[in-house]
């Protein structure tokens, strides 16, 4: 499963570069947000999967699956969410202000 | 356990929200904002008086032992960095209230200011891989919002990029986390430091050091500094004194926790690394210095050299360039923040940023002339200014350590910093006089004191160098025994 | 003999749920492709549902709530934009 | 043959048949013609298959584990409650940004109808 | 002692007294009376340590600096100190006394001046005075910036401006260079005290860095005592006011650099590296300067090069004087130690004459407007004292009788022919070059020597070149040089007092205790037979008066030299060029394009990071631990990719949106696969949230591109290439990292959460408690974020910077 | 074209919003020993909120509930870091938490924690920013 798993991440991890690589801030952002999805699956994944049940005690599990790698994650998602919701006010605020969303025109080579 | 540790993080923070719910009174976010920075830096002190009694101060939050809670640790390294920063973020504060704006200052200028702070204490302090990556983004986030606080066009440019970048290199650092999770199964860095030492740092440890490497690289401008150019030039001169000042050293001071910490074992891969990043980093950021007539640009490339320079101590992995680099970026923190809030005096005294505009400054600013030249030699490691005794051990270092192509490029750099850096002096303050005082754009009324203050405090670095002397070697000498750092974390 | 039996169904569900993303990708139109996240999103709750019976846990039934909620909230906000080209509204009468 | 193997077995059943009729509906997802005709399909049947799993669910807790779980419950009757305003929502939108029908419908009464009142207002 | 300490500091306390001094007192009083108290006394305190020196003591006074590195100011006067010590007050008196009629009170900011000269000199004092070689690169750093200063005095100019960027740039650089080889040493012999440094000279002999570090300090003195090739910025430094030339510019700070040669000789004498390289770039310089001289039309050039010209004759008699160093002590060797003592004699009269020179120069510039000797002629009769001055200064420079000029220069030819003799350092071969170059050299001396008197004092008077009639200077400005030109003669008619009181405990720093002990044959005089040196100097003044004759016919042969290929276009083109090659280079790589940094950083890190995984031990596989797969996992995990690949393939952005919002909806389902419950409520609910940020947001923000053409993503080989890699790299990484666990993790201390923390779900116990500080400063950022969101959009300066432009 | 009208919609949210109030609230308390917490129940607060919000309209919303959301945030925030600081007083580690078991008259055996407080706070600043991003964004023009 995690080698699977790590495959899986890694095209990810892929198609969110080549995403990033475009030009236009949509896809961009669209890139970072898949792979903020192949780094929380990787965080889990390295934690190891499936060891135990759901981290919770009083139910009868003896073993339990790590949960310190999902209190990670928790973290992450939300700073993830955080940084993508300024980053996309960010970007609508940069294309009404500049007038484009493709960032080969946001060089700013020329002076100003 | 000593709670003055959370102190730094949390003065600011609770100040700068309650800031936010005044948001109308401005004076008194003033007040108050200068206040706590003060109260910061009092704490560091405070902080830097223990440890130079007894040792490493740490404290447990919440009470969990290490490796199990996050652990907040002090060194001496931590403790200088921080009062620094408190001096730095305090001049850089001085300057704001003259000269950021009544817009920006009712859009929480002054609470988001100090939760940078808040974000830059708490990357000093922590003992946590993760906890680290928290305050990286607490501080990153606040940089985003005053990178582009006005929405300007060129901030909102710059921003959209700075913020791409960052978040990559968020995401790499997780990646990272996940990594070193998975094979060593701990966060705290203590903890990774003896489980590290323990299974030998083999190739895959190794490998993910490097990992980490590159991460704080793209925070600290280490090679990857193409970012910086843009983002420090697009914000109003207090912003971009305080992110010069302060932003890429949280960075470096990553950088040198972890590989003098925990991946210290094999030096002849990841330091050499460091040092050969290092010198390509000065090399590029030199010519990037000698290449424009534009005072930004030359400021912004002049905080790139830095960062290499820094680190070839780190790359020596020896005793006296740990030395240089604590006393160099000691020194760095205050002078780039320093040249930065002078650089833009003049752009706003002179409406431009184009050195063949502008002449003849000093007749009519001579104070500010001369602190810019002290400056200049200091960022130039002139004797006796704040500089010099960071060049000469880091270059101690790299010699020592045999990487004379290092400290040769250190040094050969520090003239091209010289001659940048006087070419804005001899461009901007030599010269014919055209501009009287009434043309001028701006003044530099009460901005003269964050300035001088300074300045002087770069003057004093230099010749009263005796003074940290010894703090700075208590604090290389916790950068070169980790076991220090790992036996004051796990207590007695 | 159960488990065998909630193989089969959760096949199924992945089945569907392969279904729905063809017709996510597919469209022609976007309220297509709305509909296919939608069906995703109930798919899931069932896939959660046997999960819970499969591991005999019931640590995922907020889970399962959720995804009807938020697949709820989803398809509306998806609705209002292609219909208005807006997601909220000021008053109409402005 | 006890309470519980028979619980236990309806509850599987129920599971089976839940989805085996989302299997059905997917398929419908899939050949049906155009965005009206499919939301029957989505909206319709995978509730009714959603609400056999989630009930198999409900009864496998209460009998195996004697858990009631009103949490399932609130599940089934918030699905019920709100897929057919999803449909109903995604529907108009279809109809509102011009989606065109499947040639093979019958006809397109609301278009009169809106032509109706365009003319009158 | 004390005092030695407090002499030092004096200076630097003036400096920052003056200018307060300045603005009280300077329209009544010229504030150079003030100064001029400072180094006349300083001076005359330095002649009371004369007897004791001469006795062969030697004077320390420790004043702590920095104890903790052991970098302190270790004050050390010996016989080389005191005669540099007592040149730098000597002469700083004369040439403030100078400056106080050559540089108007009206006109001039005489509070920066007088800054300046006595910062540097404190600086020199202190360079002359310190032990300690970190500290002695401060003082040297600390001349640089001062010379930097006065010679860009006169800021408005370009030409100032332009000197003193080139004089700080090749100083500097001489300084690092010089930093570089003290480190080196200090590392050898572990301390920074130049006495324990000398007498650690085997140790530094045997050294592999010996070569090395020998050449960064050389460079150090080179470019100080404007050696040949760094030789250029001198000529240029001239823009200085002529006080400065005097001062700075030939009598003290150029001789810095043949202080630290001498100084360093017990370290590195006697080793064929440093004899030839200190002789022979000294002798090189000599004639490069000499040559270069004589075709000079600006006096001060023409002195400046000049100045060159006879420091490259003090080092080459260094470096020829170290070979004794070689032989250690014995009858023979000691023949040797009279090119040490022409150099330190040679030294003292340079500065004499030089100095006085340079005033009369001054005076002439003063009083007529222009040094352009083309303007010039027929001073004679407005001028005669400036006259007379001028050529003592001469006739001494080009080494006539009855001027001390003459003695040094003697014993300079004789050392000269002694080297010519040697057998050490392939000497046998090629020391003959020695006497022939010295002797070419002083035929040029003696011509420029002629120039400078006779073309501007002799000739034909042209009133109409100047700016203004040519008259005698005031008395207050011919005083110094007249004192000066007096020590020309008396130096002449009593060498051996001066050689008995400084020069022979001057000696005693170079060269090994045997040789000064014993009284060899030192004594100098006018008189030495009909020698091979005094036949050398006759045909020097036969040949030299031919060739000033015939000067008009042969000096064209100087344009034939291209212009292009001198050191001072090679300069000023390796400037240039620097600046447009940089930024060509910067502008390369600087594109601003957000893609092209992305991919910089993308191929760092696939470079890095993939050569990381060839690290021996690094990448590994092993899938024995793995979790089992179920087929309905790799189902949702098609799904999973299927809907990312739709997002990257998307045509429209909602057919993106509506993909990604499904990618999150699966990914939840993986957390509940993989037992995460709380993270699949997250999940959800931050996938709908982001969700609903995006439709909010595309409100306005404008449709793919390609939306209308339908058309999808571009496709580029180098972004496949990169994402390729990327994924290539985190999925080794993933792979290796998964089959090389060392470690339990720590998790399973928080098994017994319950107990702990009183949570039965332990993530949220983690969360909250265990790890509260993260979820603390996690809100934190959600908070700001929120603050953020909503400052960008309230606050738009933007709007008003349009306005702004469009008024 | 004629406006459409929401009744069905409006008619169905009144219904939703109260479930996911009551569902919100439930795993905000049941956080501490089931899934759920201070931060999933904010946001399902806020999504109840934001489901008002699509159904009716931005002013609609305010008119009935006038609070500014980044003060809520703030002050969540200032809640958390105050149980930190509480442990001050004690003399204890920062953000030490406390639980301890009461015998209170209507719930029985009930589990007090400060680490309750903290959630709260979570759930404030969570409440508080996503509602602030949301109108923000909505009411821009």
């Amino acid at each position: 499963m995690e080698t699977l798993m790590s495959i899986l991440i890694g095209l990810f991890f892929a198609i969110g570069t080549y995403l990033i690589l475009t030009k236009t801030l949509l896809r961009i952002i669209l890139g970072t947000s898949i792979i903020s999805h192949g780094v929380h699956l990787l965080i889990l994944t390295m934690g190891g999967v499936k060891a135990g049940g759901p981290p919770l005690l009083g139910f009868e599990e003896i073993t339990f699956t790590d949960p310190i790698p999902q209190a990670l994650i928790l973290t992450a998602i939300v700073i993830n969410f955080a940084t993508t919701a300024l980053f996309l006010v960010l970007s609508y605020r940069a294309y009404k202000v500049i007038g484009t969303d493709n960032t080969e025109k946001m060089r700013g080579n020329e002076d100003e | 356990m000593n709670n003055l540790l959370i102190l730094p993080v949390v003065i600011p923070l609770v100040m700068g929200l309650l800031m936010v719910l005044f948001r109308k009174n401005i004076t008194l976010q003033k007040i108050v904002s200068a206040a706590s920075i003060t109260a910061t830096g009092a704490v560091a002190v405070l902080l830097m008086i223990q440890n130079d009694q007894d040792g490493i101060q740490t404290l447990q939050i919440g009470g969990w032992q290490a490796p199990f809670g996050i652990t907040y640790a002090a060194d001496m390294f931590s403790s200088l960095l921080l009062t620094t920063t408190s001096i730095v973020a305090l001049s850089c504060l001085l300057f704001a209230f003259k000269t950021i704006g009544e817009e920006r200052e009712s859009y929480y200028f002054y609470p988001v200011f100090l939760f940078l702070i808040t974000g830059v204490n708490g990357s000093f302090l922590t003992g946590d891989l993760f906890h680290l990556f928290v305050c990286f983004e607490v501080m990153l986030i606040s940089s985003y919002v005053l990178l582009s606080l006005g929405g300007t066009r060129k901030q909102l440019r710059e921003s959209v990029k700075y913020v791409l970048i960052n978040l990559i290199s968020s995401f790499l650092f997780l990646v990272g986390v996940a990594y070193i999770y998975a094979v060593v199964g701990t966060l705290n860095l203590a903890d990774l430091s003896v489980k590290v030492a323990e299974a030998g740092q083999g190739g895959m440890l190794t490998a993910i050091s490097l990992v980490f490497l590159i991460v704080f690289s793209l925070k600290a401008g280490l090679l990857l500094f193409f970012w910086l150019p843009g983002s420090y030039s697009a914000p109003p001169t207090a912003i971009a004194a305080v992110f010069a000042g302060l932003l890429t050293k949280v960075g470096m001071y990553a950088i040198f926790r972890l590989f003098t910490l925990v991946f210290y074992h094999e030096p002849q891969i990841t330091h050499l690394l460091i040092g050969v990043l290092g010198a390509v980093t000065m090399v590029l950021g030199a010519i990037g210095a000698v290449a424009y007539g534009d005072i930004k640009k030359i400021l912004t490339y002049n905080v790139i050299i830095g960062v290499g320079f820094i680190m070839a101590g780190l790359a020596s992995m020896s005793i006296a360039g740990m030395t240089g680099s604590v006393f160099y970026l000691i020194h760095d923190m205050i002078i780039k923040a320093l040249i930065f809030l002078i650089g833009g005096t003049i752009i706003s005294l002179t409406g431009t940023s184009k050195l063949e505009d502008m002449s003849g400054l000093i007749r009519t600013h001579p104070y500010l002339g001369w602190m810019f030249f002290t400056a200049a030699l200091a960022l130039a490691g002139i004797p006796p200014l704040s500089g010099f005794l960071g060049k000469v051990f880091i270059t101690q270092g790299t010699f020592e350590a045999e990487y004379y192509w290092l400290g040769g490029i250190g040094l050969l750099t520090s003239l091209l910093v010289l001659y940048s850096i006087m070419k804005i002096f001899m461009n901007a303050f030599w010269g014919e006089t055209y501009l009287s005082e009434e043309m001028e754009k701006g003044s530099t009324k009460g901005i003269m004191v964050p300035i001088a203050l300074l300045t002087g405090l770069a003057v004093l670095l230099g010749v009263g160098a005796e003074g940290i002397s010894s703090y700075v070697n208590l604090a290389a000498e916790g950068l070169m025994n980790p076991e220090l750092y790992i036996k004051a974390v796990f207590g007695e | 003999m159960i488990y065998t039996i909630l193989l089969i169904s959760i096949f199924f569900l992945v089945l569907s749920i392969i279904a729905a993303v063809y017709r996510l990708i597919k469209g022609p139109s976007i309220p297509d492709k709305v509909q296919a996240l939608d069906a995703i999103g109930i798919n899931l709750i069932a896939v959660v549902a046997i999960i819970s019976v499969m591991l005999r846990t019931t640590a995922f039934f907020e889970v399962i709530l959720l995804i009807g909620i938020l697949s709820f909230i989803g398809t509306i906000a998806f609705a209002r934009y292609l219909e208005r080209g807006v997601v909220i509204e000021h008053k109409r009468s402005k | 043959m006890s309470i519980n193997v028979l619980s236990e077995i309806v509850a599987v059943t129920l599971i089976l048949i839940g989805c085996i009729i989302s299997f059905l509906s997917a398929v419908g997802l899939v050949r049906l013609p155009d965005v009206y005709t499919r939301s029957h399909a989505a909206s319709k049947s995978s509730t009714l298959g959603v609400l056999c799993t989630l009930l198999g669910t409900f009864v496998f807790f209460i009998f195996q584990e004697g858990y009631f779980s009103i949490k399932l419950l609130l599940g089934i009757f918030f699905v019920f409650l709100t897929a057919p305003v999803s449909a109903h929502l995604i529907c108009r939108s279809a109809y509102r940004t011009d989606v065109e029908l499947a040639e093979v419908s019958a006809r397109d009464d609301l278009k009169e109808e809106l032509k109706r009142l365009q003319e009158k207002g | 002692m004390v005092w030695l300490s407090i002499i030092i500091l004096v200076p630097f306390i003036a400096a920052i007294i003056v200018p307060f001094l300045y603005k009280v007192f300077n329209q009544k009083i010229h504030i150079g009376w003030f100064v001029l108290f400072i180094p006349f006394l300083i001076f005359i305190y330095l002649l009371t340590y004369i007897p004791s020196i001469s006795a062969g003591k030697t004077f320390t006074y420790l004043v702590q600096w920095i104890p903790t590195y052991d970098i302190n100011f270790e004050l050390y006067m010996d016989g080389l100190s005191l005669v540099f010590g007592l040149l730098i007050t000597g002469i700083g008196s004369l040439v403030i006394f100078y400056s106080i009629f050559y540089l108007s009170k009206e006109r001039e900011a005489l509070h920066n001046f007088y800054v300046y000269l006595m910062m540097f000199m404190g600086a020199m004092l202190g360079l002359v005075f310190s032990d300690n070689i970190l500290v002695i690169y401060v003082f040297w750093e600390l001349t640089s910036i001062s010379s930097f200063l006065l010679i860009a005095y006169w800021y408005q100019r370009q030409r100032s401006r332009y000197g003193a960027q080139k004089s700080m740039l090749i100083t500097i650089f001489g300084g690092l260079s010089m930093l570089a080889g003290f480190i080196m040493l200090s590392i050898i012999t572990d301390t920074y005290s130049m006495r324990e440094i000398a007498s650690q000279m085997d140790l530094i002999h045997g050294h592999e860095l010996f070569f090395p570090l020998m050449i960064l300090i050389l460079i150090g003195a080179f470019t100080k005592s404007a050696q040949f090739p760094f030789s250029i910025w001198l000529p240029d430094a001239m823009e200085a006011p002529t006080p400065i030339s005097a001062y700075l510019h030939s009598a003290t700070m150029v001789k810095a650099g043949i202080y630290l040669v001498a100084r360093f000789t017990p370290v590195f004498g006697g080793t064929a590296e440093w004899f030839w390289l200190v002789s022979g770039i000294g002798i090189l310089t000599l004639l490069y300067g000499s040559i270069n001289a004589v075709r000079q039309t600006d006096l001060k050039a023409l002195l400046a090069y000049s100045t060159i010209s006879q420091l490259g004759l003090i080092m080459s008699l260094l470096g020829i004087g170290s070979a004794i160093l070689y032989f250690g002590y014995n009858d023979e060797s000691s023949v040797y130690a009279i090119a040490s003592l022409a150099a330190v004699f040679h030294l003292v009269n340079h500065s004499t004459f030089k100095g006085s020179l340079f005033m009369v120069v001054g005076i002439i510039d003063h009083e007529t407007g222009t040094r352009d000797i083309r303007k010039l002629g027929g001073l004679l009769s407005f001028m005669p004292i400036s006259f007379t001055l001028a050529v003592i200064g001469s006739f001494a420079m080009a080494g006539l009788p009855p001027f001390n000029g003459f003695l040094s220069k003697e014993m300079f030819f004789t050392a000269v022919v002694n080297a010519s003799q040697l057998e050490i350092f392939n000497m046998e071969t090629i020391g003959v070059l020695f006497p022939v170059i010295a002797w070419i050299a002083s035929v040029f001396t003696f011509v420029y020597s002629m120039i400078l008197v006779f073309k501007t004092f002799g000739g034909k008077y042209k009133p109409k070149m100047l700016e203004k009639p040519a008259h005698e200077a005031p008395l207050g400005m011919l005083i110094p040089p007249a004192i000066l030109a007096s020590l020309v003669v008396i130096f002449f008619f009593f060498p051996n007092v001066l050689a008995n009181y400084l020069l022979k405990p001057a000696l005693a720093s170079l060269l090994p205790e045997e040789v000064t002990a014993v009284d060899i044959e030192m004594k100098i005089s006018a008189w030495h037979g009909w020698n091979t040196e005094l036949f050398m100097t006759i045909g020097v003044v036969v040949i030299g008066s031919i060739l000033y004759i015939l000067l008009k016919k042969w000096i064209g042969l100087y344009s034939v030299y291209p212009q292009s290929f001198t050191l001072n276009r090679l300069y000023d083109s390796g400037l240039a060029k620097m600046e447009s090659g940089a930024k060509t280079i910067t502008d390369q790589y600087m594109t601003g394009s957000l893609r092209a940094y992305m991919i910089y950083i993308f191929s760092l890190l696939i470079f890095v990071w993939g050569g990381a995984l060839l690290l021996p031990g690094a990448f590994s596989i092993d899938v024995s631990n793995d979790a089992p797969v179920s087929f309905y996992e790799v189902g949702i995990m098609g799904s999973m990719l299927a809907a990312a690949l739709t997002v990257l393939f998307a045509k429209s952005r909602l057919t993106a949106i509506i993909a990604v919002g499904a990618l999150g909806y699966l990914v939840a389902i993986f957390f509940v696969l993989f037992r995460a419950p709380d993270l699949a409520l997250t999940q959800l609910v931050v996938e709908t949230v982001t969700t609903a940020l995006f439709l909010l947001c595309f409100y306005h923000l404008p449709k793919f591109k390609k939306e209308k053409e339908k058309k999808g993503i571009p496709f580029k080989p180098l972004n496949l290439i990169i994402s390729l890699g990327v994924g290539t790299v985190v999925t080794l990484f993933a792979i290796s990292a998964n089959s090389s666990r060392m470690f339990e993790p720590v998790s399973s201390y928080f098994e017994d959460s319950y107990e702990l923390a009183g949570a039965r779900n332990i993530v949220n116990a983690i969360l909250v408690d265990f790890r509260g500080l993260d979820t603390m400063l996690e809100i934190f950022v959600l908070t700001i974020v929120g603050l953020g969101v909503y400052t960008l959009i309230k606050l738009r300066l933007a709007r008003r910077e349009k306005d702004e432009g469009a008024e | 074209m004629k406006e459409p009208n929401d009744v069905i919609l409006r008619s169905v949210t009144k219904v939703a919003v109260v479930i996911i109030f009551t569902f919100s609230i439930n795993l905000f308390f049941s956080g501490h020993h089931l899934p759920g917490g201070g931060f999933i129940g904010g946001l399902g607060f806020a999504a109840a909120l934001t489901l008002l919000f699509l159904s009716y309209d931005i002013e609609t919303v305010r008119e009935n509930i006038s609070l500014d959301f980044k003060k809520v945030a703030v002050v969540g925030v200032l809640i958390a870091v105050g149980t930190g600081l509480g442990s001050f007083l004690f003399d204890a580690p920062f953000l030490s938490h406390t639980f301890d078991y009461f015998d209170l008259p209507i719930f029985g055996k009930t589990e007090l924690a400060t680490a309750v407080l903290f959630d709260v706070g979570v759930a404030m600043a969570v409440i508080g920013t996503a509602v602030t991003v949301i109108m923000t964004i909505s009411e821009d023009r």
